[in-house]
This record gives C-alpha cells, sequence and structure tokens, in this order.
C-alpha cells in the first residue's frame, strides 16, 4: 500500500531551513551590519519556491498511481514511543494533503515574492522572512502529518507564526495585545484538539495513531467516543478556523503586515480546521449529530460574519470579517458532509482571498498606510491594474458566475439543499446576498467616486511589479480555479475521493438549476443594493440602531471581556492577595500564631527577678511534698 | 534533765535568731540575731557530742564567715536609702510561711517515722579532734582535697571579681 | 530526744527558705542561705549522733568550708554590685528581665 | 567508566564545596573551582549518560554495609527514572558559573555542596542514606537563601526550613515505621528499597505513613497546598538558588514519590489517586492564575514553576505508563524551560536593577539574541510542540484523560493558563516600547551567548527528536506498573464508573 518516498519531509524542511538561517542572519546582523533587503528577498523565496516544485512532484507521483492507492508516505524517525503510544515523525501525500500543498505552497510563494514590494523599508525585514518561512514550514506540517499529533505540531506552529507575525509591529501595544488574544483563542481550541486526540488514542490508537490505521479501525469506536473526539476536534478547529464562540481573533489579526493577514489568516492557516475536518471524514461521516452541530456553528458563523462586514469601515476589517464568512460556509460544506465542497471552497477562497488582501495591500501602500476605506476614493483611475484585479477578486467571493467562488459556494448550497438541509441552506442564500452587498460596498468606495483625502490621492500611485505580478497571477486562479469542478466536470471530487469518506448525494437536476438560479440572484440582489447605495459615490454614513450594534460586532469582545477576562484576572489577583494569604497560608499562618501564643503566655513567669524563680522552685517544692505527704499515710 | 532544758534554751534562742534575720529591716540586725543562731547551734553540737565541729561553729562560723559578713556590710557602709523599700515584706513573709508550711510538714512526717534513739552524752572517743581527723584523713581524704581546691578557686574567684578596679565601669 | 534535733533543723531550713524568696535585701538573703546550711548541718551532726559514726561530722566541715567558699564569692559579688548600683535590692540586679 | 562513578559524583563537589568554606579562597577561585568541578561531575554524567544499558534496573550499583545493625547500607544506583534528575543537575548546573561572576565564595561552596547533595539523594537507594541526602540537600538552600537572598530573604528563609523540615520529619517516622515493619514481617533490618517494596502495609498506620511521606514530598514538589513557601523563597532567593530550586530539587520531591510512595504503597496510593491527582491539578491551575496577577516577574515565574510542577506530578498520580513516563520527561523539560527562564530572569535583573514586569519593555528590539533564547525557553514552558514541552505535556494529558476524564480536561486547560501569564509577560517586558531602565539593556556578550546554547540546542533536541531520551525512561517506567498492575488497574477502572458515558473501551 503505498509508496515511500523520501523527499516527503523535504517539503516543509526547505521553508524551515530558511526560517531558522534568516533567522540567524537577521539576529545577528539587525545591531550593526545590515544586510542588504536583496539577499534577504532572495533567501525567503527559495523555500516555498522549492517546496512548491517538490509539490508539483508530488502531484504527479500521485496521478501516476492508480486512483485508490494514490498515497505516499515518508516516516522520517520514530518521534516518542511510550507504552501502546507510537508516534512517528510520518508524512503522507494523498490526494487531500496534495491539493492543499499545492495551493499552499503556490500561495505561499507568491505571497513571499510580493512581500519583497511590500515589505521594503521595514527595519526588521530580516525577521519577518523569518515568521514567513517558519510560518509555511508549519503549515506543510500540518498539511503534511501523517497523525493527528504531528498535524498538531504544525498546527500549533502556524499559532505561533500568526501571534508572531500580528505583533510583529511590537512596539505598538494594540498590536500586541491582539497578538495575544489570537495566541490564547488559539489555545483555547488547541486544548478542544489535544483532548479530542487523547479520547481517540485511548479509543483506537492503541493499534497506530496514524491517519490510515485509525480510519481502519474507526467502527471500533463506540458513539458516545466518537461523538465526543468530533465535538473536541471541531472545537479545535473552531479556534483556529475562527468560527463562534472563538472568532474573536481574526479580525484583531488584521494589525500585522497585509501579506500576513493575506497568507496566514486568510488563505492558509484558517483553513487547517476545515482540512482537519476533512481529514478526519472518515469520523465525521459516522456521527451525523457532530456534522449537524459543524453545519450549523459553520452557516450562523458566515452569517453573524456577514452582518458585522456590512459595517466595518477599515478596508481589512472587512476582508477579515468575509474571510470568517467563508470559512462559516466551508464549515457547513462539511457539516453537511460534502467534504469535497468544502476543501474545494478552501481552494478557491484561497486565491480569492490572498488576491484581495493583496489588493488591499496594494491600496493600503499607496494611500501610505490608511486603512480606513471612508478616506479612499476614486482610486480606479490611479491603480488599474490592481482596480481590475481586485474587482476579479471581489467578483469571485461575491459568487458571480463564472468566477471561482460562484461554483464552490454553490455546490455547497447544493449539497446542503440535496440532504435536506434547508435551513442551512437558506441561511447560506441570505449570507450570499449579503457577502455580495460589502464586498462591492467597499469595491466602490474605495475605486469609484470622488477621491475623499485629495492629498492622499495625488500622492497614490500603482504599486511596483513585483506587487503586482502575484496579484495578476492570482487574479487568473480567482477567475478560472472554479472550472476545476463545476458541475459535471467535478475534477477535484474525484481527485479527492480517495482521501475522504463521503457519499455524493444523488439530486436531480432540478435542484441543481434550482440552486444556482437562486445563488444568482442572491448575488445580483446584493450587488444592486450596494451599488444603489454607493455607486455614485457616498458619505461616511452615521450609524445608529441596530447599525450602531453591528458595527460594535454585537459588543461580543466587550462581553468576552466583561465576563471571561476580567473575572479571570479578578480570580487571579483574589488569589494572592485574599486567598493566598488567608485561606492556603491560613493553616501555616495559624501554627505560627499558636506558638507565638504559647510563648506569650509562657512570657508572663519570664519576670527577670532570680527571687521570683526561687520562688517558682519553692511553690513547686511545696505542690510536692502536698501530693508526698498524703501518700506517706 | 539538765540536757534536755539546755536543748530547749538554745532552741528558742536558734529559732528566734533565725526569725530576727527575716524579719530585720537592717542587715546589721540581721546579722547580729543570726550570729545568735550560730552561738545556739554551737551549742546544740555540744549537746550532740560533737566536739570538734562545736568548736569549728564557733571559730569558723560565728567567727570568721559572720565577722567577714559583717565586716562587709560595715564595709560597704549601708545607708538606709540603700536598702529596699519593703512595705509588702510582712505579707511576703506570712506567704512564704504558708508556702513553706507543707514542705516543713512533709519533713516532720518523715521524721516522725524515725526510730527513737537517745541523745546522751558520749564519751571521748566520739567526736574528737583526733577520731575525726583521723577519718577525714583516711576515708575522706580525696573530697577534703577536692574541697581545698574549691576554697582556692573561689579565693581566686574573689580576688579577681572584687580586685576590678574601675574597669567594669 | 533525736526526733527535737531534727524538728528544730526543719524549723531552721524553713526559715531559712522564707528569707531567701520573701526579702529582697541581699546580705538578708545570703545569711537566709546560711541559714539553711546551718540547718542541714544540725541534721548531719544529729544523724551523726543517731549512728554514732562521725562521716556527719565530716560532711558537717565540709558544708562550712563550702559556706567559707560561697561567703567569700558571694560577698565579692555583693561588692561589684553594691559598686555599680549603689542598691542592696535584688529586683535590680534583673538583667534575666528579657 | 569505573566501579565507584556515583560516588564521585556525589562526593567531588560536596568535598570541594567543603573546602573552599574551609580555606580562605577568592572568590575568582571559588568560581573558577565550581566550574571545574561541575565541568567534571557533568563529563562524568555524560559517560554514565552513554553507559548506560536501560535494563529499566538500578545500574552502576554500589552497596557497602554502613550500620550493619540495623541494615542501614551506603547503596547507589541509577536508573532511568534517576538517570535523568542525575543529568538535569549535571547538565544545567554549570551553566551558572559562567553566568554569574560576583557572588561571594560562600555561593559557589554552597551550589558544589547543594549538587552533591542532591546527586546523592538521586541515586540513593536505601532509605536512610536517602534521609540524610534530602536533609543535607536543605541546608546550602538556607545558607544561600538566608545570606545572599533579596530584602525580604529572612522571612523566606524562615519559612522554606520550618516548612520543609516539619515535612522531613514526618518522612523520617514514615520510614522508621518501614523499617519497623520490615523487621516485623521479615525479621531482620533492613531499609533498601528493593526490600521495602515487599512489604505488604495496610491499615491505618500505614496510610498515615504514607501521608508522611506525601506531605513530605507535597512539600518539596510543592503540590497544593503545601506550596506557600515557594512565592516568598523563589522570589527572594538568589537566581542561582531558584534555579537549583526548581530545576532539579523540586523534581527530587517528585522523584520521591515514585521511587519511595508507589513500590511501597501500592495499596494506599491506588487509594489515594484521585485526592492527589485533582490536588495536583488544582495547583496548577491555582498557581497559573495567580501567576497572571504578579508584578514582579521572578515571583510571576515561581508562580509558573509550581503551576508546572502540579502537572508534573500529576503525570505520577496518574498511574499509566504514558502519564509517568511523560511526567519525567517533563522533568527535564521543565528544568530546561524554567529553569533557565530563572536565569534569565536572574540576567535582567541584574542588567535593569528591577524585577517590576511595568518597569520594563522593548528589550526585543534592544537585545535579540536575548528575546531569541528567552522566547524558546518560554515557548517550551507552554509546551509548544518542536520544544521540549510538547512531549511530557501531551503524555501527561493522555494519560490523565485515561485516568479520570474530569482531571484530564482540567489537565488540559494548563495548555491556556500557561500562555495567559507568558504571553502577558513576554509583551511587557519584551514588546512594547522600551522604558527608561529597559533602554540600555545590553545583549549577551559571546560568552554568555556560548554558555546558554547546549540547552537552548537541548530544548529544541528534546522536542524534535526525544526518542533516544524516552528510550532510556521508558523500561523503568514500564517496571513500576509490571509490579503494581492488578491495584492499578482497579483503581483506575473505579474512577472511570463515575462517567460511565464516557468510558473508553475497546470492543
Amino acid at each position: 500500500m503505498g509508496q515511500s518516498v523520501h523527499y516527503l519531509g523535504l517539503i516543509p524542511l526547505f521553508p524551515l531551513m530558511g526560517a531558522v538561517f534568516i533567522g540567524l542572519l537577521h539576529v545577528f546582523t539587525c545591531k550593526n551590519a545590515k544586510l542588504s533587503e536583496k539577499v534577504y528577498g532572495l533567501l525567503a523565496c527559495v523555500g516555498p519556491v522549492l517546496s512548491f516544485v517538490m509539490a508539483l512532484k508530488v502531484f504527479f507521483q500521485l496521478k501516476s498511481l492508480p486512483a485508490d492507492a494514490r498515497f505516499l508516505s515518508h516516516n522520517a524517525f520514530t518521534w516518542f514511543s511510550v507504552g501502546d503510544l507510537h508516534i512517528n515523525m510520518g508524512f503522507l501525500a494523498d490526494p487531500l494533503s496534495c491539493l492543499m500543498l499545492l495551493f499552499v505552497t503556490l500561495i505561499g510563494s507568491l505571497i513571499h515574492i510580493y512581500s519583497i514590494g511590500y515589505m521594503s523599508g521595514d527595519k526588521n525585514y530580516g525577521k519577518f522572512f523569518a515568521y514567513m518561512n517558519l510560518f509555511l514550514g508549519s503549515m506543510l506540517v500540518l498539511v503534511l502529518g501523517d497523525s493527528p499529533v504531528v498535524m498538531f505540531v504544525g498546527w500549533e506552529g502556524v499559532g505561533l507564526c500568526s501571534y508572531l507575525l500580528i505583533s510583529f509591529y511590537s512596539e505598538d501595544t494594540n498590536n500586541v495585545l491582539a497578538g495575544n488574544k489570537a495566541f490564547i483563542v488559539n489555545r483555547i481550541g488547541d486544548l478542544g484538539f489535544v483532548l479530542g486526540m487523547s479520547f481517540l488514542f485511548w479509543g483506537i490508537g492503541a493499534s497506530g495513531f496514524d491517519y490510515l490505521s485509525l480510519k481502519a479501525n474507526v467502527h471500533h469506536l463506540t458513539p458516545a467516543i466518537a461523538l465526543t473526539v468530533c465535538l473536541l476536534l471541531f472545537v479545535g478547529a473552531t479556534g483556529k478556523s475562527a468560527q463562534i464562540p472563538l472568532y474573536v481573533w481574526l479580525p484583531d489579526a488584521m494589525a500585522g503586515p497585509t501579506p500576513v493577514s493575506a497568507l496566514i489568516h486568510a488563505a492558509t492557516m484558517v483553513t487547517a480546521g476545515v482540512y482537519m475536518v476533512a481529514r478526519f471524514s472518515f469520523l465525521y461521516a459516522h456521527v451525523e449529530l457532530a456534522g449537524n452541530i459543524v453545519a450549523w456553528v459553520g452557516i450562523l458563523t458566515a452569517l453573524l460574519a456577514a452582518i458585522f462586514g456590512m459595517f466595518q469601515d477599515d478596508i481589512k476589517k472587512v476582508l477579515a470579517y468575509s474571510t470568517v464568512s467563508q470559512l462559516g460556509y466551508m464549515f457547513a460544506g462539511v457539516g453537511v458532509a460534502a467534504y469535497s465542497a468544502g476543501i474545494f471552497h478552501v481552494f478557491t477562497h484561497a486565491f480569492f482571498k490572498a488576491l484581495l488582501f493583496l489588493g488591499a495591500g496594494s491600496v493600503i501602500y499607496a494611500m501610505h498606510h490608511e486603512q480606513n476605506i471612508w478616506k479612499m476614493g476614486g482610486l480606479k483611475a490611479k491603480m488599474p491594474k490592481t482596480y481590475i484585479t481586485m474587482v476579479i477578486g471581489a467578483l469571485a467571493l461575491a459568487g458571480c458566475p463564472p468566477f471561482s467562488g460562484f461554483f464552490s459556494k454553490d455546490e455547497i448550497l447544493f449539497s446542503a439543499l440535496a440532504t435536506g438541509h434547508y435551513g442551512i441552506w437558506a441561511v447560506g442564500l441570505l449570507v450570499a446576498c449579503m457577502t455580495a452587498y460589502y464586498t462591492f460596498r467597499m469595491i466602490f468606495v474605495v475605486f469609484h467616486g470622488e477621491p475623499r483625502d485629495q492629498h492622499a490621492f495625488d500622492h497614490a500611485k500603482e504599486s511596483p511589479a513585483v506587487m503586482t505580478v502575484p496579484l495578476i497571477i492570482l487574479a487568473v486562479g480567482a477567475a478560472f480555479a472554479g472550472f476545476l469542478n463545476m458541475p459535471g466536470v467535478q475534477t477535484v471530487s474525484h481527485w479527492l475521493a480517495p482521501s475522504l469518506t463521503e457519499h455524493h448525494p444523488h439530486a436531480s437536476s432540478f435542484v441543481l438549476v434550482f440552486a444556482m438560479a437562486t445563488s444568482i440572484v442572491a448575488f445580483l440582489v446584493g450587488i444592486k443594493i450596494a451599488y444603489s447605495k454607493f455607486g455614485k459615490g457616498a458619505a461616511e454614513p452615521v450609524f445608529s440602531g441596530f447599525e450602531k450594534f453591528a458595527y460594535n460586532k454585537f459588543y461580543v469582545d466587550e462581553l468576552y471581556n466583561a465576563v471571561i477576562v476580567q473575572p479571570y484576572k479578578a480570580v487571579g489577583s483574589s488569589i494572592w492577595k485574599t486567598i493566598e494569604p488567608n485561606v492556603t497560608d491560613g493553616p501555616v499562618k495559624a501554627v505560627t500564631r499558636l506558638y507565638m501564643m504559647i510563648g506569650t503566655a509562657f512570657k508572663v513567669f519570664q519576670v527577670g527577678y532570680v527571687r521570683i524563680y526561687a520562688i517558682y522552685m519553692i511553690v513547686g517544692l511545696s505542690l510536692m511534698s502536698l501530693f508526698l505527704s498524703q501518700s506517706l499515710n | 534533765m539538765f540536757a534536755d532544758g539546755l536543748f530547749l534554751g538554745f532552741a528558742v534562742l536558734a529559732v528566734l535568731g533565725a526569725a530576727g534575720l527575716v524579719v530585720f529591716r537592717h542587715p546589721m540586725n540581721g546579722a547580729m540575731s543570726f550570729v545568735v543562731t550560730l552561738i545556739s547551734l554551737a551549742g546544740l553540737y555540744a549537746l550532740l557530742s560533737a566536739k570538734l565541729i562545736f568548736a569549728l561553729q564557733l571559730i569558723v562560723y560565728a567567727g570568721a564567715i559572720m565577722s567577714l559578713i559583717v565586716f562587709i556590710i560595715m564595709f560597704l557602709n549601708i545607708q538606709p536609702s540603700d536598702l529596699p523599700k519593703e512595705e509588702t515584706k510582712l505579707v511576703y513573709i506570712l506567704g512564704g510561711l504558708a508556702v513553706v508550711l507543707p514542705i516543713g510538714l512533709f519533713l516532720a512526717k518523715i521524721v516522725k517515722t524515725l526510730p527513737l534513739s537517745s541523745t546522751a552524752i558520749l564519751g571521748n572517743d566520739f567526736g574528737g579532734v583526733k577520731q575525726v581527723g583521723l577519718l577525714l584523713f583516711k576515708d575522706w581524704l580525696v573530697p577534703f582535697e577536692i574541697v581545698s581546691i574549691l576554697l582556692l578557686i573561689s579565693l581566686i574567684g574573689a580576688v579577681v571579681l572584687a580586685g576590678k578596679k574601675e574597669a567594669v565601669k | 530526744m533525736i526526733h527535737s534535733y531534727l524538728y528544730l533543723s526543719i524549723i531552721l531550713f524553713c526559715l531559712g527558705i522564707v528569707g531567701v524568696i520573701s526579702r529582697r535585701n541581699v546580705f538578708t538573703v545570703f545569711m537566709s542561705i546560711e541559714l539553711m546550711l546551718n540547718a542541714a548541718n544540725l541534721a548531719f551532726v544529729a544523724f551523726a549522733r543517731v549512728h554514732e559514726s562521725m562521716d556527719g561530722h565530716v560532711l558537717a566541715m565540709m558544708v562550712m568550708a563550702v559556706a567559707a567558699a560561697e561567703a567569700a564569692l558571694a560577698l565579692a559579688v555583693v561588692i561589684l554590685l553594691h559598686k555599680h548600683k549603689s542598691k542592696l535590692d535584688t529586683n535590680v540586679f534583673s538583667l534575666l528581665k528579657g | 567508566m569505573f566501579a565507584h562513578v556515583l560516588s564521585v559524583i556525589i562526593f567531588l563537589p560536596i568535598i570541594a564545596g567543603l573546602l573552599l568554606l574551609a580555606t580562605p579562597a577568592s572568590r575568582n577561585i571559588a568560581r573558577f573551582t565550581g566550574m571545574i568541578v561541575s565541568l567534571a561531575a557533568l563529563v562524568l554524567s555524560l559517560d554514565l549518560y552513554m553507559g548506560f544499558q536501560s535494563t529499566g534496573h538500578l545500574e552502576f550499583v554500589e552497596n557497602i554495609p554502613w550500620i550493619a545493625s540495623l541494615g542501614v547500607s551506603y547503596a547507589l544506583g541509577v536508573d532511568g527514572i534517576s538517570l535523568f534528575i542525575l543529568m538535569a543537575g549535571s547538565v544545567l548546573l554549570p551553566m551558572v558559573y559562567f553566568v554569574f561572576a560576583t557572588k561571594e565564595k560562600g555561593y559557589y561552596a554552597n551550589l558544589l555542596i547543594v549538587q552533591g547533595a542532591m546527586a546523592g539523594a538521586v541515586c540513593a537507594a536505601d532509605m536512610i542514606l536517602f534521609y540524610i541526602f534530602w536533609e543535607v540537600m536543605l541546608l546550602p538552600v538556607f545558607f544561600m537563601l538566608g545570606l545572599y537572598g533579596g530584602p525580604k530573604r529572612l522571612p523566606a528563609t524562615l519559612k522554606i526550613t520550618l516548612y520543609t523540615i516539619a515535612g522531613s520529619l514526618l518522612m523520617l517516622a514514615a520510614i522508621v515505621y518501614l523499617g519497623v515493619s520490615y523487621h516485623a514481617q521479615f525479621n531482620e533490618w533492613s531499609f533498601a528499597l528493593d526490600k521495602m517494596a515487599q512489604l505488604n502495609l495496610s491499615g491505618r498506620v500505614a496510610a498515615v505513613a504514607f501521608f508522611g511521606f506525601m506531605i513530605a514530598f507535597a512539600i518539596k514538589i510543592p503540590l497544593f497546598p503545601f506550596h506557600t513557601w515557594l512565592p516568598d523563597a523563589y522570589t527572594e532567593a538568589p537566581t542561582a538558588t531558584t534555579f537549583v530550586l526548581s530545576a532539579i530539587m523540586a523534581k527530587i520531591g517528585v522523584y520521591g514519590v515514585i521511587r519511595f510512595v508507589v513500590p511501597v504503597f501500592d495499596q494506599e496510593f491506588a487509594r489515594f489517586a484521585v485526592l492527589l491527582a485533582y490536588s495536583g491539578v488544582i495547583g496548577m491551575m491555582y498557581c497559573g492564575i495567580a501567576a497572571i496577577t504578579q508584578k514582579d516577574f521572578k515571583r510571576m515565574l515561581a508562580f509558573s514553576s509550581a503551576s508546572h510542577m502540579g502537572i508534573i506530578a500529576l503525570g505520577v498520580f496518574c498511574m499509566n505508563v504514558q502519564a509517568l513516563t511523560g511526567s519525567i520527561y517533563q522533568i527535564v523539560a521543565h528544568a530546561t524551560s524554567t529553569g533557565v527562564l530563572f536565569l534569565f530572569a536572574g540576567i535582567l535583573e541584574e542588567r535593569t536593577q528591577t524585577r517590576t514586569i511595568s518597569d520594563l519593555g522593548g528589550i526585543a528590539a534592544k537585545a535579540p539574541v536575548f528575546a531569541l533564547y528567552f522566547a524558546i525557553a518560554m515557548l517550551a514552558s507552554v509546551g509548544l510542540p518542536g520544544t521540549s514541552g510538547f512531549i511530557g505535556e501531551f503524555m501527561i494529558i493522555l494519560g490523565a484523560v485515561k485516568f479520570n476524564t474530569a482531571v484530564g480536561v482540567l489537565a488540559g486547560t494548563t495548555l491556556i493558563i500557561g500562555v495567559c501569564y507568558m504571553l502577558w509577560m513576554f509583551q511587557r517586558v519584551f514588546f512594547e516600547k522600551a522604558t527608561p531602565k529597559s533602554e540600555n539593556f545590553k545583549d549577551f556578550s559571546l560568552i554568555e551567548g556560548l554558555a546558554f546554547l547546549p540547552v537552548i540546542i537541548l530544548i529544541i533536541v528534546m522536542g524534535v527528536y526525544p526518542q533516544p531520551f524516552l528510550s532510556k525512561i521508558t523500561p523503568s517506567t514500564a517496571l513500576q506498573f509490571a509490579s503494581a498492575a492488578p491495584v492499578v488497574a482497579q483503581a483506575a477502572s473505579a474512577t472511570n464508573a463515575h462517567l460511565p458515558e464516557l468510558t473508553i473501551e475497546q470492543k
């Protein structure tokens, strides 16, 4: 079964080595002899590009194999082995991970190239690329890991890089706080992941804890344990992929440099949760309840994030909420057991969301780090390449046929409809409409109308080629990637089939057409409203009522702060100010006090006059005599 | 009879002297009354046929030690203001008597259990210098030497202590 | 009768104790101790008479020697203390007081 | 390799330390001697490590009758469990001499003595011998804390001394009880460990003796609620002492539980394991939550250390091989991460003259190497995969889930709690804007950088390729459960019975 190929381990190793090398170079040169940015840029791109080449090699090798034997594995070494627990540092490339591998390395490489331009002039240029390489390496470990534990290495690694990159401009407290928030919220998810792994291990892990063995033994799990494992793993996914209730970190994570937002917080890392659920499709497929919970959490997140997205004024926040929203779609997809549809949406989303973010980065770069859309306007003329590519991305995001987003989103909605999840379908449709609205709201406000800030507008100019070329490549992907899996073609679904446990619903073509038609209608309605409100230029709106409530994100952050963070701190300070000195240290202090009391009591007798001591002696003697003279009788 | 009369006389004098020692405020008065006790004790020793001890009591105790004490009392030239003010002295003494009474009664009880024996005056071969001296230098030689060392040490100690001129100030 | 001597010895001893514990005058205390020694001596000599053995006499002599030594030292200490404090009150010498 | 290598490792530092104290050596000579002796001990331990056969039983055994009438012998030996604690001490202590250059002679001499005593306690295979080394271990700490500590060192010294001595006396009573029981059951005197394991103890007195041992070790670990000496002592102690206390001495408490309590009191242990496990978990959460509000970074690290010790102790109480192995692995990992963090805190304090977190800031920009090292140690301490902290923590949580679901879930929260206070501290000290105190912070010199480099590399190697280490531990831990298997299995199933719907079973 399968083939062992040694180069599999190299794929994550290239960027990791790059990270170590660049990091050391940076640490030892940042103080005195600064290296030229070109050196860093070149070094940084080597790892991702090599990984991409290797990924292509993996792809072609897989393709040459028969469909049901399509997996390559490489067992680098025994990681740890105690009792029944055997964990290998093993890598597995099957169609699912290969697909992830391809787009992660491709988009990663493009973003690295883009960053050469975007980050120019930053004093921590080297550090940035070290982190980016480290991120890519971790992400590849996550994707390629052949067991949940190895996946967890990448899972935590990307969390760490996310933390480091969000707090990249570490002099600003808000950025660091956002980083902390991201890491801590991710850790809450990781707790679920670790517990899920533990339950899974004690259930069926003794006979091998890699995916293939787990898949073979999954029927040994009791339903209760299977449900527990599914839900706990999903908690992990909600942390990493920003779902309710742990989505709060993602919008704040936009504090990092824009390429980071594109790479980590849109295209790759946040989709890890979806990937994980798809990886465990053999488990989720057996537990319908877990699937339903996943789907509903997903679609509700999509709705909530879309509502927030409609009222944001920071260009990156709009995109951030749209990311959360799209992730919700993906979970809805995998929740209704349409794993390939979910993964396909991950795939297309990576292109158009990376494109949108990089485009937004280009705009921000041109506007001298201004992110408020109400200070932009009319940029269409100044930045034609950025404009066109971003419109393509927006169309894809909004689900306009024939752009990629349309096909992937439609497939999810179709699957929901076909499997009888009408509620999810209806909410999904509503969200689709809202998506079109807020996406084009952003496009219209930024690129159309009159410039709102004349000074910034005058200085704005098109970004250099090193930034626009990746945009164009991504735009091509965003435009055409959808055809890979359009109804009737289904290339991606077929490609993924050996890795996933799913049953394609057999629905009539009427349902298919109906789903498609409603999607198109939703898109048109959304774009129409956006055009009528913002198409000809509009002033910054003043929010009130529900709008204000939504603008402030339903005060969820404040709620979490009041319900979790503040009580946690209060408990902490009460522990060490009240409980520690009084309760826990109480018995110790009580013993001390007892000794003090006894001492004080005896101190009364210690008057210091020898005569008094003599009196004590005589009194004692006298009492003894009394006692003895009784016994004498 | 005569001996009993003597005993009674000495005993009363001794107790009175001791009571005077305890009660008198000025140490000189106390010392004088204590001398009375010592002398009557010497008489009692004589009644007990302890001739050497009788002599020693008079010479060493009443003579040497007491004269040393009296000498020091006079040497210090004690003014009434130097003496402690003991307004509650009587209370203390009565209290002390009350505390001591059980001890005395206990001891008396023990004494009561002892067999009676005569105290008639013994002849020449008891309590004389020769007999006690022989005993002292034969059976009690080592303790005797140790006591002599003790005396030497206390002599040196007294010289060192009292001889410290002004160094202590 | 021998008991009378012993009772007398007890009475003197008790008076000595009373003197030690109830008086504050250094000399009185000191002489009360001497009184207790004498009471003991009387008992020694009385028992020597009862047993017609002179060991009691030897012991009495030793007690006298000890009393002499004690007197020498104690008086030296009293002189020293009087020099410092010009008091003869035992309560003044309370270095043990914390 | 020669016959008495363990004795040399133990007594070489002790004798060197005593000699230093007895001679009027200058502080430079003292430091140099300390460096040489600790490096010599390191070389010997490495030699020992290489020669270790991982049979699971005691190796390098030395056994000389000592007090024959009571069956006390001078018995030494190491197995996979003690080897790693011994190695942790030998590897980490030489660093102290490189890093802290300007201390008194007595400081270095006491360090040497404590090193030898700890090695002795870890290698002792006889209860009386163990007890002696256990007590000797405290003395240098007493002196170092009392003489060279911070401004509030005296109360802290008093507290730690009284606490540990109270515990030790309970243990001594329990040891005497064991000796007497052994004499009653087998009609000969012995205090040897392997013979004690044959004892058949039950009843109330045995439970009391069990708690005598447990409290002594709980104080040393320290286990909730016996931890109250720790914040004061760790904060006031000079850095090297804190380092010794947290990195190695606390571990000897855990080691004591594994070595003395588990084999001897197997029934009592199984009976009270749930209680103890909760104590470990609650201590972890309690100290972890308390850590976040600390204003003093050394005190924060002290609480963090106590929090981690709760998890490590939990691993021992879970009574399965994964958790126990994880616990031992975590012992070493914690020594390398938190121990080193304490050293870094000492450097930070030395260079900025402050321990208050809010006085600092922006150090990452001033001192990139220092920040990098600190970050790696910190990430290991929060258990990031790829660093030494993850393997142990993961195995402990894994084992805890099997042992008792509720305990397992609570144990998992260490992932969150740890990261909260660590990130908070890292943010305040290393990020944000530089403050007047941290403005002129000097980065590591070359020597310091090189001195710490082995540990930093060790942290990563232990995270990436732990199997060589684990293969030395596992035979010994597996053996622990080979002997006590029936009782343990019974208790484990009893505890899980409370949550039938979550009971994991293999059909």
